[in-house]
């Protein structure tokens, strides 16, 4: 089992992607001899050559569009935009195309891509190129959206990803590509069955917190700090955001009677907001003791400057006073 | 290179079946019978019939919003067209597409798009694929003049370009986008030319002549699978209707709109070379006979089949 | 008074501008002599010329671009969307530039553009013609978000918008356009008072419904039929969407008890999720007496057949079932 | 048109202000000053101190990631822009925009853009204010060969063509995107060409030589003045660092760097011709020791200077 960082761990499951499906390539920005701008097709080129590793130019719009075309015919490809930021420039390619024509063309069409990108916010690159788009694509039926948050869930989550039959954001924080860890080099699944599955990282009894992505890991510091060393908390990883595991989560909240739920995205028309709502329209309404409350970014572009970056971003201090204050 | 006969009865088939498709279609609108708008291509029917006809079953094309006749010309029954635009179970998408999003993937065509430009990164992926299977079939991606200016078009053709693509861009030019004149939209020298800066080959043809489009199809067509090379075509017609069923034509003058229609007709033109060239009334007659057949049992048809049930449309929005 | 529909009410705030300010301009695709899709800028080519009234090619990523660039050098840019679908075209110089750069220049430019565009299904367009996106927008830290919902709404909130110094996304339903009622034909307002602020339609104690555009006419004529005429429904029309009036929401529901939500998009990552999950993180969640709702719009793209069509759209029989359920 | 000798000891004196901010930069990063990632245009000093001293300060510029040299040569204070990428209260945008997104409005620039050919629609919008408000100024965009293939340059060149709008696009060809030769990302001729295909006069030109870049920006801004036509110049140059702080240069050889910065430099040839045409090397180290000091002075200031106060960000994000 060896230990990979999450950047090894999807460039592993890039590579036996590659090597088990001769329809599946890669297209997009500096993947080739570069290997990509976080390093994660780093030597795909050599081994699998430019017929299959495609660097593309920096055309956002043509290269989610031609994974749509060729989805369509029988090839797999799988895309990377540099930055998920730039995927502004691939909207129409993934929301009016990959996610409507399986059901605007009557279901005789499928669309399988997968979409990677580079996400979030905590290396200073400001408001252009930090941002956590994923909560548009939850709003677009016909995507899938998922968000790894460790190097094995990186790992499984693509393969899966990779399998379904529907178009998939994945979205890779970019302070996760460091992360390291001991990693099962699971084969690729038969069907996509992870997709959709909440993964319960630590079971407890005094509050639920609901978390994805990179946020995972600071919750993860919070609960773990000596601090808090009292409270039992359930922290549920959602990994996959489209469709959401509701069930996993009202299933805990009505056990804890208490929900918090914690993203590095602002609060308006997000995941965290959708959580919260679906929890309060279910029967697990009943069960809440107190009003459950959204960790979230704030409502404002990020700054380039460290200090104030870390005033926007939700930090484990944040998330530790909220656990206080609600329990 | 010649066009046999039967070829030529073919094309006068085709032409004749989308333009009495569309009638067919407008009547029913001015009925009421039909939801939502649609875009009818009459007077573009050469451009539609004249390219897919050149294609193999296995090539592929990609339509607009204007895509009857591609659609058709590609093989399409008019009976599960219909269907589709009354929003029947027998509709090519079963009702969830309608007019603008007819897909017809047995026959070849990947789908008719609402999205101006939308197709045209489609159409490179799709031939992105024939390339890696190592397929000897193109891409016919058809787009207006309109579609010219949308950055999609631009990072399409780079691509195509540069990785060698077997895609055919064909470029219906009815010389308007919604209201707005063709050069007060594209700047620079024509469209044609546009194809050029991407070291794309490209021509400009009379759109209206339906031979001329099936040989230049097909020379392009060869041409394409020998040299590795995409190509670009410029197809000069006109459509007589407004852009859809809103306009008040307010932007062009009745008198362009007759010259099209009198002088520069495609299926007048065809029937008079036709008959120049030893083909009979009669031979025609009987054609038009059979379409016009055609498309009135469809219509019957399509009418008395049942409405497309109401499923779990959340669970049909996922594969 | 007159009576305007929504479409000539806007039309006529549009005018009103382009007379008072010299510097304001309106681009967009077929809006000279077409007039517009919907005919909104009707007559206005004939009155202010093309100096005025920009027709444009089909390339919505320039219409909005420009008008970012035009506003950063003292010009006043209305942009029209002609479906406001294509809107996914211009998100990079909607989001990525225009909602940032006030932000990212540290306050040294503001960008004032309106951004209007037909919106929602009911049409028969189908999947690429009928989204209700706003929701995205909201998501956007930078962007204000406006939609009207009447005629006297639809003239004063453009006003105010266009006055307003922040980017505003202007969504119009198009079922609304033909819409008419009396107007009151307001001045340019000297600030954008109006932005951010939810409009009480009725007062009521048994329910409280938020809703906004054109499923605020649902709503209505829900709560005003026969078989509902015990009840007394508050009813509050959001306006803005960004940024939420939630005060006015959170004090209705202190009241009411009870909070239905009702919107046409569907509801992962929405505004009415938004609206419920920030009244149960506020002080009003200990007054729910009941669960909240929301009824909101399949997650399916729109099909085109009217029967399935009005499937995904709530109609005014979901919202009346809806209310009986919980009163 | 002839270089005055005022003008040219002040295109000397810009290209080494350039220069010796970026090293300092450098060195700044390497000691784990700055936070974030940066992107230095060493090498390419020549392009941006030639344009943007050609053109007046009302005349308005468009800048990208690479915008350190755009911003200095169009009237910048270095300390405001090292109190930027150190996040102080003092910096061009109070530390919210760092070394990718510092505008300067008082001398004419609308800002650096992290968007590649984020800026083109941009400076359309700013170069049709300028039509309107019947100025005579002009907008200069910079932009990369990257840039080139990006839909929005499209978009924008098809309009500024159609509408007759004062702006010059300005496309540092540099060679390479990230890392991707520009002729494997550009199909056709060259970049210049592209310009050609919308109608607009293009013109290529040696980047590297400051001269000469200046004299086609004055000349190009006079002809757009008094045509009514934009303008497109492709200025070739090359950039020594990698692409950013994160680059290997493994898309490029070690020869191929030094070849430009042994042969092609454009400080050290515009030092040979000035020492020719009579300029001497006290003129010249009188400037450089100048140049030196101003930097010097600026990072201690910078520095010394304090943090950006944490307001309230979501109010800052509302004008
Ligand atoms: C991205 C996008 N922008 C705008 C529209 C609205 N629209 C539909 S068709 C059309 C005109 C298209 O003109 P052209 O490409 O020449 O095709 P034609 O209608 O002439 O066949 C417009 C503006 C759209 N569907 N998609
Ligand atoms: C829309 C977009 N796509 C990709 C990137 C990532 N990126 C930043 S700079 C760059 C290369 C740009 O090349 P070029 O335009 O030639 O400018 P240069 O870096 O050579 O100055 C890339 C790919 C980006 N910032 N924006
Ligand atoms: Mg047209
Ligand atoms: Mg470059």
């Amino acid at each position: 089992m060896p230990e990979l960082s999450v950047g090894q761990a999807i460039n592993n499951a890039l590579s036996l992607i590659l090597k088990e499906y001769p329809n599946a390539f890669i297209a997009g920005e500096d993947i080739g001899i570069y290997g990509g701008a976080f390093g994660v097709t780093d030597g795909l080129l050599e081994t699998f050559g430019e017929e299959r590793i495609k660097d593309t130019p920096i055309a956002e719009d043509v290269i989610a569009g031609l994974a749509v075309g060729a989805a369509m015919t029988d090839s797999k490809p799988i895309v990377e935009m540099q930055f998920s930021d730039f995927i502004v420039n691939a909207m129409d390619p993934i929301v009016n195309q990959a996610a409507k024509l399986h059901f605007m063309y009557g279901g005789a069409v499928n669309v399988p891509i997968v979409v990677r990108g580079a996400s979030g916010a905590g290396t200073g690159a400001a408001a252009q190129h930090s941002q956590s788009l994923e909560s548009w694509f939850c709003h677009v039926p016909g995507l899938k959206v998922v968000t790894p948050s460790n190097p094995q869930n990186a790992y499984d989550l693509l393969l899966h990803s990779f399998v379904d039959p529907n178009p998939v954001i994945f979205m890779e924080h970019k302070l996760i590509y460091k992360i390291k860890d001991d990693v099962v080099l699971n084969n690729i699944p038969s069907n996509s069955e992870l997709l959709g599955q909440a993964k319960i990282l630590s079971e407890g009894n005094d509050i639920t917190i609901v978390s994805y992505s990179n946020m995972v890991n600071a919750v993860k510091g919070a609960i773990s700090s000596d601090e808090l060393s009292e409270i039992s908390a359930e922290l549920i990883d959602l990994q996959t955001l489209s469709p959401l595991d509701m069930q996993t989560i009202i299933t805990s909240v009505s056990k804890t009677k208490k929900l918090l739920v914690c993203q590095e995205a602002p609060a308006n028309s997000s995941v965290g907001s959708t959580v919260i709502s679906n929890v309060v329209q279910s029967d697990a309404f009943s069960s809440l003791s107190i009003a459950p409350k959204l960790v979230s970014g704030l409502h404002s572009p990020m700054p380039s400057a460290k200090h104030l970056e870390t005033t926007v971003i939700p930090q484990k201090e944040d998330i530790m006073q909220a656990i206080k204050d609600m329990v | 290179m010649s066009v046999t006969k039967d070829t030529q009865l073919e094309l006068h088939r085709m032409m004749m079946l989308i333009r009495l498709f569309e009638e067919a279609l407008e009547e029913m609108f001015s009925r009421g019978l039909l939801h939502g708008t649609m875009h009818l291509s009459i007077g573009q029917e050469a451009t539609a019939a004249g390219a897919c006809l050149a294609l193999d079953k296995k090539d592929l094309i990609t339509s607009t919003h204007r895509g009857h006749g591609h659609c058709l010309g590609k093989g399409a029954d008019p009976y599960k067209m219909f269907a589709e635009l009354l929003g029947r179970e027998d509709g090519y998408c079963r009702g969830r597409g309608g007019s603008m999003h007819i897909a017809d993937l047995s026959n070849g065509n990947l789908g008719a798009n609402g999205i101006v430009a939308g197709s045209l990164t489609i159409s490179v992926g799709a031939a992105l694929s024939f390339q890696l299977q190592k397929k000897e079939n193109i891409v016919l991606c058809f787009f207006g003049d309109g579609a010219v200016n949308e950055g999609s078009f631009h990072e399409a053709l780079n691509l195509a370009s540069l990785w060698n693509l077997p895609v055919l861009f064909l470029c219906e030019n009815n010389q308007y986008g919604m209201s707005m004149a063709s050069e007060k939209a594209v700047a620079g020298e024509s469209i044609a030319s546009r194809g050029h800066s991407y070291g794309i080959e490209s021509i400009q043809i009379d759109g209206n002549d339906v031979e001329a489009v099936y040989e230049s199809v097909s020379t392009c067509k060869d041409e394409i699978l020998s040299n590795n090379r995409p190509k670009f075509i410029e197809a000069v017609t006109y459509r007589y209707r407004g852009h859809s069923k809103s306009d008040r034509n307010l932007y062009r003058t009745s008198e362009e709109i007759n010259f099209w229609k009198d002088e520069k007709d495609p299926i007048k033109r065809y029937i008079g070379k036709l008959l120049e060239q030893g083909i009979t009334e009669v031979d025609l007659k009987e054609i038009d006979e059979e379409v016009k057949n055609t498309i009135r049992t469809s219509v019957k048809k399509a009418l008395d089949s049942p409405l497309s049930p109401i499923t779990n449309l959340e669970e049909d929005s996922y594969a």
